[in-house]
């Protein structure tokens, strides 16, 4: 087995209940986004980018249509001899079983995991990012700085930033103080939730973290204030580029809506830093006589009929005669029937609508429409 | 009863100009992602054959460098798998042939190797998409040794190459070339007991030079062979002017959700990642059909564009086949052309081809 | 996604403590077998032998090395498109997560999987027997004797049968009656563990068993005895090949030193129904100047210095100048080093020995030396 | 810095008989599971370097079966990736060169597609376990375009190729063909700038003729070359006589640990599936390298078997290679022999080669 210079430990483990209906039959990092992808593409082609080959996924919530869209990395040039992308659920012992009880205890119960890499440092990634990064830039500077941990930020505007984790730097850029939703914002620089750690350094802070009763194994509220108090050198690193959390449905509409509205900072369509997916064998989409798009993106396997302005049609979709869809996200396979009109929507994977159905409405918020009918 | 399968793709055409230069008919781009060998490979893979050889073409660096070791068609296997086998380099005279002796004697280890009772011979050019077990099945049951597949088309209509002569049992009597008069045309394709095969190929071995099926046709006296029916869709490309309507075909509903939209049987290929069709605000394409990663701003209208196009402003595309990564300026406009890949048009260059002589642009030409 | 006549669910879930220490960091069926082989190769070629290209496999246990090994089971064949294997660990669903509490039981959470493949018939396998079958056979007269159920069985000497789960029979081979471990047995055939349901029976009968409180929701001792109860169409199908249950230290030792000395029966030379297995990575075995090797089976990636007699030395395993081995079993990349006398023993997977080590007895029973020390 | 790699496999020798009629030499089996061009294609991806091409040889089937897609060495890659570019057919007159510039122009896209800084060129030849990221460093810190990888070699023997002359700052002042009075012999491998060697390709154009090594040499004065030094094991094969003294050298501790038992840098090869050997009771193996799937009731001694060779009661195997799939009967004896795939030695047949003159005996034999 290769030493590795930097593993990366993606969280894909909680439900993201916040999406609603998006994520009842299916873990976050797996729904679908911008037509073809699916969240943890962005992840995973960062890591790709950046020549990270060896990632450990940690699951937990209904994993299956993730486990299987992953698969051994392939798509992401990952299916490596000596790496790749590893599944990580919960499992049980000799005493029984225990689940993830937050961020810091699932990389806790998988250091035998990643010990067998005795990596230098480990790069932990949250799987719900739409962002486009090099992490080994960010791995430069922290080996550089000789740090402990180094949490990569980005500048919100000062009015939002008593929304977000806030990093208080000396000129080094050496963090003095972190503060979560803080009334008073000191520094408008928000922890992005990706950090790179020593792993030495990682190692005990878990051990330590699982001892402690009054923990709740959680990185932002337990692992890194221990440390900053412990005075371990930790480090923020500026980055400059889109970054989204697409936490709430909100988000994750705006943020969809952004690859055609804002493709000057998230473009899909430029060549590097490409954003890989495993969603490629559909056939080419088919346009009718009479249909009629634009300002949309549009997938593979689509079969459109209708008129489609402003949305965004996921892969095999397909949308019938006489409808209008505006301002809308169609999920992969879903079938929209005839003379339908939807606006302001996200119409679930897979599911099929009845001919003239009336979906959304013009000034109200965006909707989530039906249950996810997946296939595998 | 295991099958196996062999695709004769050493098949050339002098009627494709600059498109068959440095590829064979077998993979020349199709349908906005395929290559035509695609619909071979993926019958084979929905039939549940999983031992398959390709006689491949004497230049066969595109075909090779497409199928690689088969993954995309569930071929990449330790057990069976795919075969890669050079075909001959032989003459213009042979320009037409399917099944040359001569190719399929250089792969007699292929038949002798396996244990398989039945191999399936097929076409590799053909689009269509046939499901081979009701074939296995029915040939399982029949005494003879070889089973052809044929299709009802219209008499008169001008089709190259054989057609069958029936009697009322589905037994073949005759083997016809000139098929005007004729409605049982031969699909290129046949299954054959393997041991039948390797004596076959014995028994006539000096007449290697000959197609197989003007063996057939020759000593049709000595032979028993059974027919089958196929009652899709066949589309078959002998020139550019087929090209065109072939590719136009899948923009028919019926034919689409037979051949491509079939998810009991889809058609596999060589995956690759592009992004999702962008359609500016002013585009406008009509019966078409568009790959991913292009970025239309123009008009397109009964044409087949590829993977990783951009349509410029008020550009106009009708009737035409456009490859990958070509590049079309603003207010240019091609009725009736095909473009190889990588193919740039310069803004405003108007380009007229005509429904019996489409234009055709070769690779990386820039007009 | 196609239909299937027939889908695996493969059982790998226990942790098989019966074997004791050759199980303290790995799940059973990813135990050394063989020298080059896991115990889950038998189980995966015999579906690739049978035309089985899609199997389920339910993970309980340590399963990081199981995962890693299984892929996406390009190994065995199965990396296909419409179908694969799928490693299915317990996880947490909208109101928390429940671990498998029983054969019975791991199936049922996974209906919702087998439902996405609307198979005709469910083949459940265990993970942990050696034995080469065409399961397609069984499959062809479960089919045609129409049956809810059939069992392979196999014929164990009468005075053995109080050990197993035994079927009563009627002359077509309808099963009457089943007796767990019965004191006075009234037929000889032995249940293997392996059922072919059809799934819309086995459906409804997990459906009912998840409901019965006072079920341990186990195949043998719950769904079966329910099944024929309620006088369900179940049948025996007779299997006439070598077959063991490798539960204990004994069996699976025994078992191991069959691959040689009842090479009639269960043979790995064979090509039909070859055992594939994911360790094909190691150079050829070398044998030193004054080595001494005979009756034994050396795997790629083995240095041999010393004797070794009667015995099976695993993937990567390296024996030290003057040493002796006897009636052993070393497992992969285990390393015994000079002057060593071994007799009797299975070394654990990567242990290293001192020099002149004494493992094992000349009349004893056989041990397990060492934890297991695995990399992925 | 971002390397690319390119391997030169478009090499061939008169002088290894039978095994050369059907394969290139870079796909000569070796070492009992691998090929030759196993090594180049380890070393590029242990370096991580994961745009690779490889010049094919003319007759590239068999190379092209064993490569595949690349997968084994982690290269089937949907960004970089493993590319296989056709050489060309040159006469005899250019037997022996590694680097034909006529070969290289032919990859030119290959160069001008990538945004790579340097390209590290190798042959496909040399049994060795090279880090090639120490010699990229090394590179990147030097002004020249081009560094040369050398090893020493005692003065005096037998070596074909180039030797440098260095001078105290380890520039290249000279290329040497006529060896013996040197000791740095090239290891036909060196790194270049990638835009320095297409410039290079338009300079010399018209020499495409010509092995890229002698322009250099022709063209000294005008070069700045740097070397870098290899210190470990290199085996070159040239005749039969180098491959059996090379396949023995696995035998050796320190050459099987330094380049096939190494952790940190693997050589891959095809996945094969055999069962562990049996050594039978009778067997009696010494100082041999024997891989899975044999089954040995005989004698075996300082040979090299590949997999699936049965060598049956009596027989003794010495001082040879015994390539896959060969039976060897009861009591044969085979001493100083090479056996190509699927030969077999009847009962009681002894053949005898001498160490300087080997006995050769190709596919599918039977004596």
């Amino acid at each position: 087995m290769k030493k590795k210079q930097c593993i990366a430990m993606l969280l894909a483990g909680g439900q993201g209940s916040r999406l609603g209906k998006l994520t009842t039959n299916i873990a976050k990092p797996a729904v679908s986004f911008g037509g073809k992808y699916r969240i943890i593409d962005f992840g995973l082609s960062n890591c790709l980018s950046s020549g990270i080959d060896t990632v450990g996924i940690l699951v937990q919530y209904k994993p299956l249509i993730l486990n299987r869209y992953v698969g051994t990395g392939e798509s992401w040039d990952m299916a490596v001899q000596d790496g790749g992308v590893h599944i990580l659920p919960p499992y049980a012992g000799e005493t029984g079983g225990e689940w993830y009880e937050g961020t810091a205890d699932a990389i806790y119960h998988n250091i035998d995991f990643i010990d067998m890499y005795e990596p230098e440092n480990v790069l932990i990634l949250s799987g719900d990012h739409i962002y486009k990064m090099d992490y080994n830039l960010m791995l430069t500077e922290h080996i550089d700085k000789n740090a402990d941990l180094t949490v990569s930020v980005i500048e919100v505007p000062w009015d939002e930033a008593s929304r977000f984790g806030i990093m208080s730097t000396d000129d080094e850029g050496r963090i003095v103080k972190f503060s979560e939703k803080p009334k008073k914002p000191d520094s408008n620089l928000a922890s992005m939730g990706i950090y790179i750690f020593k792993w030495k350094v990682l190692r005990k802070a878990l051990l330590d973290d699982h001892e402690d009763a009054k923990s709740s194994h959680d990185f932002g509220k337990d692992v890194i204030p221990k440390m900053l108090a412990d005075k371990k050198k930790l480090f923020v690193y500026r980055f400059n580029g889109y970054w989204r959390d697409v936490g709430t449905v909100k988000s994750y509409y705006d943020s969809q809506m952004d690859l055609m509205d804002d493709m000057e900072h998230i473009n899909v369509f430029t060549k590097d830093q490409k954003v890989y997916s495993n969603s490629n064998f559909y056939p080419p989409q088919f346009i009718g006589p009479k249909a009629n798009i634009s300002d949309s993106l549009i997938c593979n396997g689509c079969t459109v009929y209708g008129t489609v302005t402003h949305s965004i049609l996921g892969s095999g979709a397909v949308v019938g005669d006489g409808t209008v869809i505006e301002d809308s996200i169609v999920l992969p396979n879903a079938t929209i029937g005839r003379n339908c009109k939807i606006k302001n929507a996200i119409i679930n994977e897979g599911v099929v609508t009845e001919d003239n159905a009336e979906i959304g409405e013009a000034d109200g918020d965006v909707i989530v429409f039906g249950r996810a009918k997946l296939s595998i | 009863m295991k099958t196996i399968g062999l695709i004769s793709a050493n098949y050339t055409s002098t009627e494709f100009g600059e498109l068959l230069d440095n590829r064979s008919l077998a993979s020349l781009p199709y349908g906005g992602r395929y290559r035509l060998i695609d619909f071979a490979l993926s019958n084979m893979s929905n039939s549940g054959i999983t031992t398959v050889g390709i006689i491949a073409p004497y230049n066969s660096g595109s075909l090779v460098d497409h199928v690689g070791i088969g993954s995309p068609w569930s071929l990449g296997r330790k057990s069976g798998g795919l075969f890669i086998m050079p075909g001959s380099a032989y003459g213009l005279q042979s320009v037409g042939s399917r099944f040359l002796l001569r190719d399929i004697i250089k792969c007699r280890k292929f038949f002798e190797r396996d244990d398989a009772d039945y191999v399936i011979m097929t076409n590799s050019t053909d689009v269509w998409n046939i499901d081979f077990r009701p074939l296995i099945s029915q040939h399982e049951k029949s005494q003879s040794p070889i089973t052809m597949v044929y299709k009802k088309v219209p008499k008169g209509e001008d089709y190259q190459g054989f057609f069958l002569d029936l009697d009322e049992e589905g037994k073949v009597r005759n083997i016809n070339i000139e098929g005007y008069a004729w409605s049982d045309y031969f699909a290129d394709c046949f299954i054959v007991d393997r041991e039948y095969m390797i004596d076959f190929m014995s028994w006539y071995e000096t007449l290697e030079y000959m197609d197989m099926l003007q063996i057939i046709r020759d000593n049709m006296d000595t032979m028993d062979i059974d027919s089958y029916e196929f009652k899709g869709y066949l589309g078959k490309i002998k020139n550019p002017v087929d090209f065109i309507k072939v590719n136009q075909d899948m923009t028919d509903y019926d034919i689409r959700n037979e051949v491509f939209c079939n998810d009991e049987r889809p058609i596999y290929t060589k995956a690759q990642d592009e992004a999702p069709v962008f359609h500016y605000k002013d585009a406008d394409v009509r019966n078409s059909v568009i790959s991913a990663g292009c970025r239309i701003e123009g008009r397109v209208e009964n044409s087949i564009i590829f993977r990783s196009v951009n349509i410029g402003k008020d550009a106009v595309v009708k009737n035409s086949v456009i490859m990958m990564h070509a590049e079309i300026g603003d207010g240019a406009v091609l009725n009736n052309v095909i473009t190889d890949k990588y193919v740039t048009i310069t803004d405003g260059v108007k380009i007229y081809g005509t429904k019996d002589a489409p234009v055709v642009l070769g690779k990386d030409k820039k007009i």
